[in-house]
């Protein structure tokens, strides 16, 4: 406990109240954001698009923890942890994308579903439903890259 | 300060100042399985996962034996898929996983810490629960058919495999609850309930080992429960994430099992490691040399272990970026693991050295440890690698790191602790004996096996080619010298509980805040009354000798 | 050469491969010899004697930042030698050979440039060799220790590995990704290039996917190009097999006899002792008779019908065999009365 | 411990102070910190499926546009509305318990959880109309086919992996949701029961703050899933 109890000592539980009013409007800022998120969803700006959305939901995320949550006025460390786990969910996340985004860069057979020069689609993999056959066509161009 | 007063408690109410281990501080079965005290949980902890090293511990004279000669031995080749799987799983996840914090962790860690109990104590019994239903599925697997996937259950084997994958998987996951559990208890305890005047650079090493091991426990167990989740998800609803066939990639679910396992061997290492450093404090009687850089050491091991995953997929088909990223990466965790070598082996520089069991115990943890660790080096090193992965090699070097490290520290913890669990003395001269045969029988079993995965013998193998056999043979004759060893260990201490003489409250003559403040066995609450804590845990020199036995001067009672 | 740890050197690789291992090996033999043993003279030295007390532990913030920092150096050298040995082993050389490798539960399939087949991998010696393997139901990995490679051949994916074999002879190929076992024993052949001392039955699995590399002469690898395109020679008669001959040769060199027996006992798949012309039931209710064009259709698409009574688990042929090959087999079944 | 040598005889320990602790500060810290932490472990297995979406996203990103077209954004802004609303309300009954207002902590906690059967209403309407379009996960999945065309077009049996991840994630909620409720049901239970006080309110904050949580993977999931394809 020696590191709280310079606090208070009374060892009474001092909790900040938050206003009324306050929360109303941090409610409505969060209603406000999702509008904007569901607007910007309909233009598009390319590859920016997961971006945006992922930003806008990380000010939402933030308003919640922030002021709901009561991080502001909660132990530092509390909002440590707090970071820090997206921090470790972002590790896993970069460095496997980033195995695979870049397979087959040194090889170009290596580890690709299919066989670039002879147009063939490696066995085992993805089987096509015979029933669907009238789905496959209509499918778009980019999306067949692996078929 | 010991006004407490017994009458005030009901009929039923505990005696906070009874022996735990006594009917007052709680009758009868009810009041062991119902028990909120830390030390009743450990101790139970303790007896399951004793049971599940003795279970894993069959398996593998089964594997061993049936590997004594080629072709069929004694059992079929599904069922030597089944024995080494079961082996490895329940070693893994019943036993080495939740035995150092489960069962020493849960007995000493609030005691070093001069409280009553651990934070939340229902939740420690709840995850002492959960451990029972999970390894309930995982016997419930056992004996409906088993699993054969290996304790890996890379896909799309593991999704096609007719054993009885499901249940297994469900009872890893609720096991993976247990472990987060009391990771998270273990952390709110070391960071809010230190009696007065324990800060920081004044926690036992063990206590910063247990506290890094919780903090892997916390953020990598949750990855390993979604995965295992997707994997039954997959069983019975065919949801494809890792199934080729519906296009799922398998490299995607090793880099799911392996970004909680590869952390989990830390789980598994620094535990050990914590032992190991009360253990050559107490027997060199002077501090660890380097305290901070080895509390640091195990922050850092528990932080780098998040990076290297991959290591184990090197020829997985993952890409060559990721390949090299991460064997740079690995090197990075021998600078931690060396850090800690090297200050145990100055630490016994200018010491008092006594060669009790314990000792004994943790000078083998130093050599099988640094030995493991060297070999990871082979892993680690991509060319050698490529040539040395999934080969008895890598069986050979994860053995001397969790057989010759964690589980010789767990031993020489429990020995150390044993009088300060008990109560009671055990047969140094037996136990030494059984230290020998524990420490010859390993490394017959497990040296020869590096030469034999070098030389290109492949791993999970029920049948081998002419030219393993001799080395096949020796390794088989050293798992019996591991089954005696480990007997007469189990007899040891059977006969120390049955007729084992009393013991002082510090038999060691260690200045360890457990041994000083408390009794042997420690009443219910710990201590008569509350400690504070004026001095380090390793203060020998503040003493002499012969005041280490009774307490020191300036004692934790004033 | 072959050495105490390590397998004889077969590879362009093997010799860097092994420098690396013998280095670390030795920096490991001393660093073990100095920690350990030191380590062992303090336990020695210091020994607990009767009042002598432990000096207290000090400090030496030098020593520590030195045994920090300094593997640091040791490390980055490490991880350099396995960095360029492993660049070389992922860029096969522009000229070098395809061979198209084939994994499934427990055989290996060799396809090479010319569209035959073995189950040996032969190649020949001081030529750039590119494997490009698949596999159509779980993960197995190629692994040759004489040429210190290994890959794993993941289902739905293509992975590659190269070599350049130095030397001419045999060698032992393995698969190195756990894949399982069949239930029970399976009926094999003498000529079977797995391992097998338990008679003619034995347990098949991920231990017994295991065949032979052998390395010839450029010329001697040339004439096996030309055989595998011709039914084999018959060991009984020294000449060419007859076509029923070649199918009961395929039927166990295609490890057919891992799930379909000949003598009437149903195993993973039905018998094929009189198979030929019987009525088949599927299990979606059709039915059809065991013709020719039945037996073929069963062979390369055998799950679009499955027989009542078994599971669809039998691998496609498709691509493995060639036609003069299921004719082979067909022309045994009908034997099979 | 600062008050350290104050906590034997049972006077001045209040009855809902354990007996391990000294302070009800103490407690109050301990459950709290437990509760971030646990916080925390949510994240990383949230965290995985996150990581598995838009690593299949990013192969596919046609496909997952596409199949994302067959959800309904509408339903899924209001669910995200109805959950931010009752992350409001949570609040309000952390607040209206600090205050010592026993009856309105009562009248939030029952907001909150009725919004979270309003959520489940909503989910239960959208699974059900997937269910009957075919977009059922991986095996499952019969969307590809002619009769489950949708205005005429049909969806790539590889959308297969799109709604596998969709029910894994919402399902996963989902199952959170139910979690959550009837961890806010036990607080309503035992406020009515008149444990709370402005001294002692440590379970409605810890459950206040695991019902953030459900919410907070909303805010990711609604954007990445209902989307951005
Ligand atoms: C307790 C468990 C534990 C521990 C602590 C370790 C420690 C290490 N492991 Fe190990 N490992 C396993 C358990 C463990 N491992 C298991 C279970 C597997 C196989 C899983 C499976 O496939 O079933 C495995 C497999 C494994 C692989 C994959 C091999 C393969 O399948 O191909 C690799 C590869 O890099 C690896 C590396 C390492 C390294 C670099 C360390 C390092 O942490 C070691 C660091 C220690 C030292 C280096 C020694 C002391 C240091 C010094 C004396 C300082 C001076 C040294 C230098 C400067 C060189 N391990
Ligand atoms: C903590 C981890 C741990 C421990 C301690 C051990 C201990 C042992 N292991 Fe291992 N092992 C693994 C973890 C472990 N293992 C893993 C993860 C795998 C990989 C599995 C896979 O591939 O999927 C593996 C695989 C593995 C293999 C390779 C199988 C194969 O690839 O085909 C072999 C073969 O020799 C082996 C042997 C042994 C032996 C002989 C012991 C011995 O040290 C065991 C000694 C123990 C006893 C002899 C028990 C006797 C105890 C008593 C008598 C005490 C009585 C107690 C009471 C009364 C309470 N193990
Ligand atoms: C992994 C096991 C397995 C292997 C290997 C295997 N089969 Fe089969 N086979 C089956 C099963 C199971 C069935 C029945 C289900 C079906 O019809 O698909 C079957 C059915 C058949 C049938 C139809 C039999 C009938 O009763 O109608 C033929 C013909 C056949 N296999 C030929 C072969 C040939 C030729 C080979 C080798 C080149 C082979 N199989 C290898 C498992 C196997
Ligand atoms: Cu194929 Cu192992
Ligand atoms: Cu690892």
């Amino acid at each position: 406990m020696s590191d709280h109890s310079h606090a208070h000592d009374d060892g009474k539980v001092h909790a900040h109240v938050s206003p009324f009013l306050f929360m109303v409007a941090i409610f409505g800022a969060l209603v406000v954001l999702t509008v904007v998120t569901v607007a910007a969803s309909r233009f598009d700006f390319g590859s920016a698009n997961t971006l945006i959305a992922v930003l806008i939901a990380t000010a939402k995320a933030a308003l919640v923890a922030t002021f709901f949550m009561h991080l502001k006025y909660d132990k530092g460390f509390h909002a440590l942890i707090f970071v820090m786990s997206f921090v470790f969910l972002g590790v896993f996340l970069l460095i496997t994308l980033e195995d695979v985004d870049t397979r087959g860069r040194v090889d170009n057979a290596s580890t690709v579903r299919m066989h670039e020069r002879r147009g063939e689609q490696a066995p085992g993999g993805f089987v096509l439903d015979p029933r669907g056959v009238q789905a496959r066509e209509r499918q778009p161009a980019g999306g067949g890259a692996h078929h | 300060m010991a006004t407490e007063v017994a009458g005030a408690h009901g009929h039923d109410e505990p005696d906070h100042l009874a022996p735990y281990l006594s009917q007052e501080a709680g009758r009868g079965v009810k009041g062991w399985l119902l028990t909120l005290d830390h030390k009743r949980i450990g101790l139970m902890y303790l007896i399951s996962t004793l049971l599940a090293f003795f279970m894993g511990g069959v398996f593998a004279l089964l594997v061993r034996l049936e590997l004594f000669a080629p072709g069929r031995t004694i059992m079929s080749a599904e069922y030597y898929n089944r024995a080494f799987t079961l082996h490895g799983a329940i070693m893994v996840f019943l036993f080495i996983i939740p035995s150092v914090p489960g069962a020493l962790g849960n007995f000493v860690l609030p005691i070093m810490l001069g409280t009553k109990d651990v934070a939340f104590p229902r939740l420690n019994l709840l995850s002492f629960y959960i451990y029972v239903i999970g390894a309930t599925f995982s016997l419930y697997s056992i004996v409906t058919g088993s699993v054969d996937t290996g304790w890996t259950f890379y896909t799309p084997y593991s999704t096609t495999s007719q054993t009885s994958v499901v249940s297994m998987v469900l009872g890893v996951f609720i096991l993976g609850f247990s472990s987060i559990l009391t990771g998270l208890n273990f952390i709110v305890t070391v960071h809010k309930l230190r009696a007065p005047g324990l800060h920081w650079k004044r926690l036992p090493l063990f206590i910063w080992g247990t506290y890094a091991t919780s903090i892997i426990q916390v953020l990598a167990t949750p990855v390993l429960a979604i995965t295992l989740l997707l994997l039954a998800a997959e069983r019975t609803m065919g949801v494809g994430i890792f199934d080729p066939a519906l296009g799922g990639d398998p490299i995607l679910f090793q880099h799911f099992f392996w970004f909680y396992s590869h952390p989990a061997v830390y789980i598994m290492i620094v535990p050990g490691m914590a032992v190991a450093s009360e253990l050559f404090a107490t027997f060199t009687r002077r501090a660890i040399f380097g305290y901070f850089a080895v509390a640091m050491s195990s922050l850092g091991l528990a932080l780098v272990g998040f990076l290297v995953w991959g290591h184990h997929m090197f020829t997985s088909g993952q890409s060559e970026w990721a390949t090299m990223l991460f064997s740079a990466l690995t090197m990075l965790v021998a600078i931690p693991s060396g850090v800690k070598v090297f200050n145990w082996t100055a630490t016994l520089y200018k010491g008092s050295i006594e060669l009790t069991t314990p000792m004994l115990y943790a000078l083998s943890f130093l050599v099988l440890f640094t030995i493991g660790g060297l070999t990871g080096l082979f892993c680690a090193v991509l060319n050698t690698d490529i040539h040395l992965h999934d080969t008895y090699f890598i069986v050979a070097h994860f053995h001397y790191v969790m057989m010759g490290g964690t589980v010789m520290a767990f031993v020489g913890g429990i020995l150390y602790w044993w009088p300060k669990m008990t109560g009671k003395l055990y047969d140094e001269g037996l136990a030494k004996i059984s230290w020998l045969f524990v420490f010859v029988g390993f490394n017959t079993t497990f040296l020869i096996q590096f030469v034999m995965g070098s030389k290109g013998m492949p791993r999970r193998y029920y049948d081998y080619l002419p030219q393993f056999e001799i080395y096949h043979k020796v390794s088989t004759v050293g798992s019996w010298l591991l089954l005696i060893g480990f007997s007469i260990c189990a007899w040891v201490l059977i006969k120390s509980l049955r007729s084992g003489p009393k013991s002082p409250p510090n038999p060691w003559g260690s200045a360890g805040y457990e041994w000083q403040g408390t009794e042997s066995p420690p009443v219910m609450q710990n201590f008569r009354e509350t400690p504070t804590i004026t001095r380090g845990p390793y203060d020998y020199h503040l003493c002499t000798d012969e005041e280490l036995f009774d307490g020191f001067p300036e004692d934790l009672k004033k | 050469m072959e050495t105490m740890q390590l397998p004889p050197q077969w590879s362009t690789f093997a010799r860097q491969v092994d420098w690396a291992f013998y280095f670390i090996y030795y920096l490991s033999v001393f660093l073990f010899v100095v920690i350990i043993g030191a380590a062992m003279y303090f336990v020695y030295q210091y020994r607990r004697k009767p009042g002598v007390k432990a000096e207290p532990t000090g400090h030496a913030t030098v020593l520590e930042i030195t045994w920090t920092v300094s593997p640091l150096a040791i490390l980055a050298f490490l991880f350099h030698i396995g960095f360029r040995g492993y660049i070389d082993m992922s860029v096969a050389p522009a000229d070098a050979m395809e061979i198209r490798v084939r994994a499934k539960k427990w055989s290996w399939d060799f396809e090479y440039p010319n569209g035959g087949h073995s189950n040996i991998l032969h190649v020949p010696v001081n030529r750039p060799v590119r494997l490009v393997m698949s596999s159509e139901d779980v993960i197995h990995s190629l692994y040759i220790p004489a040429f210190r490679v290994k890959k794993d051949t993941v289902p739905g994916f293509y992975s590659t590995l190269w070599f350049e074999a130095t030397q001419t002879g045999e060698t032992d190929l393995f698969c190195t990704e756990y894949c399982g076992a069949a239930v029970g024993t399976t009926e094999i052949s003498p000529g079977d290039p797995n391992v097998g001392r338990e008679g003619n039955r034995r347990h098949v699995g991920h231990f017994s996917m295991i065949t032979k590399v052998r390395i010839q002469t450029m010329a001697e690898y040339n004439t096996f190009l030309e055989s595998i395109l011709r039914p084999p020679t018959d060991p009984a008669t020294g000449r060419e097999a007859t076509p029923e001959k070649w199918g009961e040769i395929l039927y166990r060199s295609q490890q057919c006899n891992t799930c379909h027996s000949t003598d009437g006992s149903a195993m993973t798949g039905p018998t094929w002792r009189g198979l030929f012309g019987r009525q088949r039931q599927f299990t979606d209710g059709s039915s059809a008779n065991a013709d020719a064009n039945y037996i073929r259709q069963a062979i390369i698409a055998p799950n679009a019908k499955v027989v009542q009574g078994f599971n669809g688990v039998m691998p496609s042929f498709a691509g493995t065999l060639r036609d003069n090959q299921i004719d082979a087999l067909i022309a045994y079944i009908r034997t099979l009365r | 411990m600062a008050s350290a040598h104050s906590d034997h005889g049972h006077g001045d320990h209040p009855k809902f102070l354990a007996h391990h602790f000294d302070t009800p500060e103490q407690q109050f810290d301990a459950a709290k910190f437990g509760m971030w932490v646990f916080i925390v472990t949510e994240i990383l297995m949230f965290g995985g499926l996150f990581v598995a979406y838009l690593i299949y996203k990013g192969q596919e990103p046609s496909v997952f546009i596409e199949a994302h077209r067959r959800l309904d954004w509408k339903l899924g802004s209001a669910n995200t509305i109805v959950l931010l609303f009752s992350s409001l309300t949570a609040a309000l009954a952390v607040r209206s318990s600090q205050l010592g207002k026993k009856n309105e902590t009562t009248m939030w906690l029952m907001i909150t959880i009725a919004c979270a059967f309003v959520f489940m209403g909503i989910k239960y309407v959208e699974y059900s109309h997937k269910f009957h379009d075919g977009l059922l996960p991986g095996r499952y999945f019969t969307a590809h086919l002619p009769e489950h065309a949708h205005n005429g077009q049909v969806l790539p049996q590889r959308a297969n992996m799109y709604f596998a991840l969709y029910f894994m994630m919402t399902g996963l909620h989902g199952l959170h949701v139910l979690i959550g409720a009837s961890a806010l049901g036990y607080v309503l239970y035992r406020n009515l029961r008149g444990d709370f006080s402005p001294e002692y309110f440590t379970p409605v904050e810890i459950g206040a703050l695991y019902w953030h949580l459900v919410d907070l993977v909303w805010i990711y999931l609604f954007p990445l899933v209902y989307l951005v394809g």
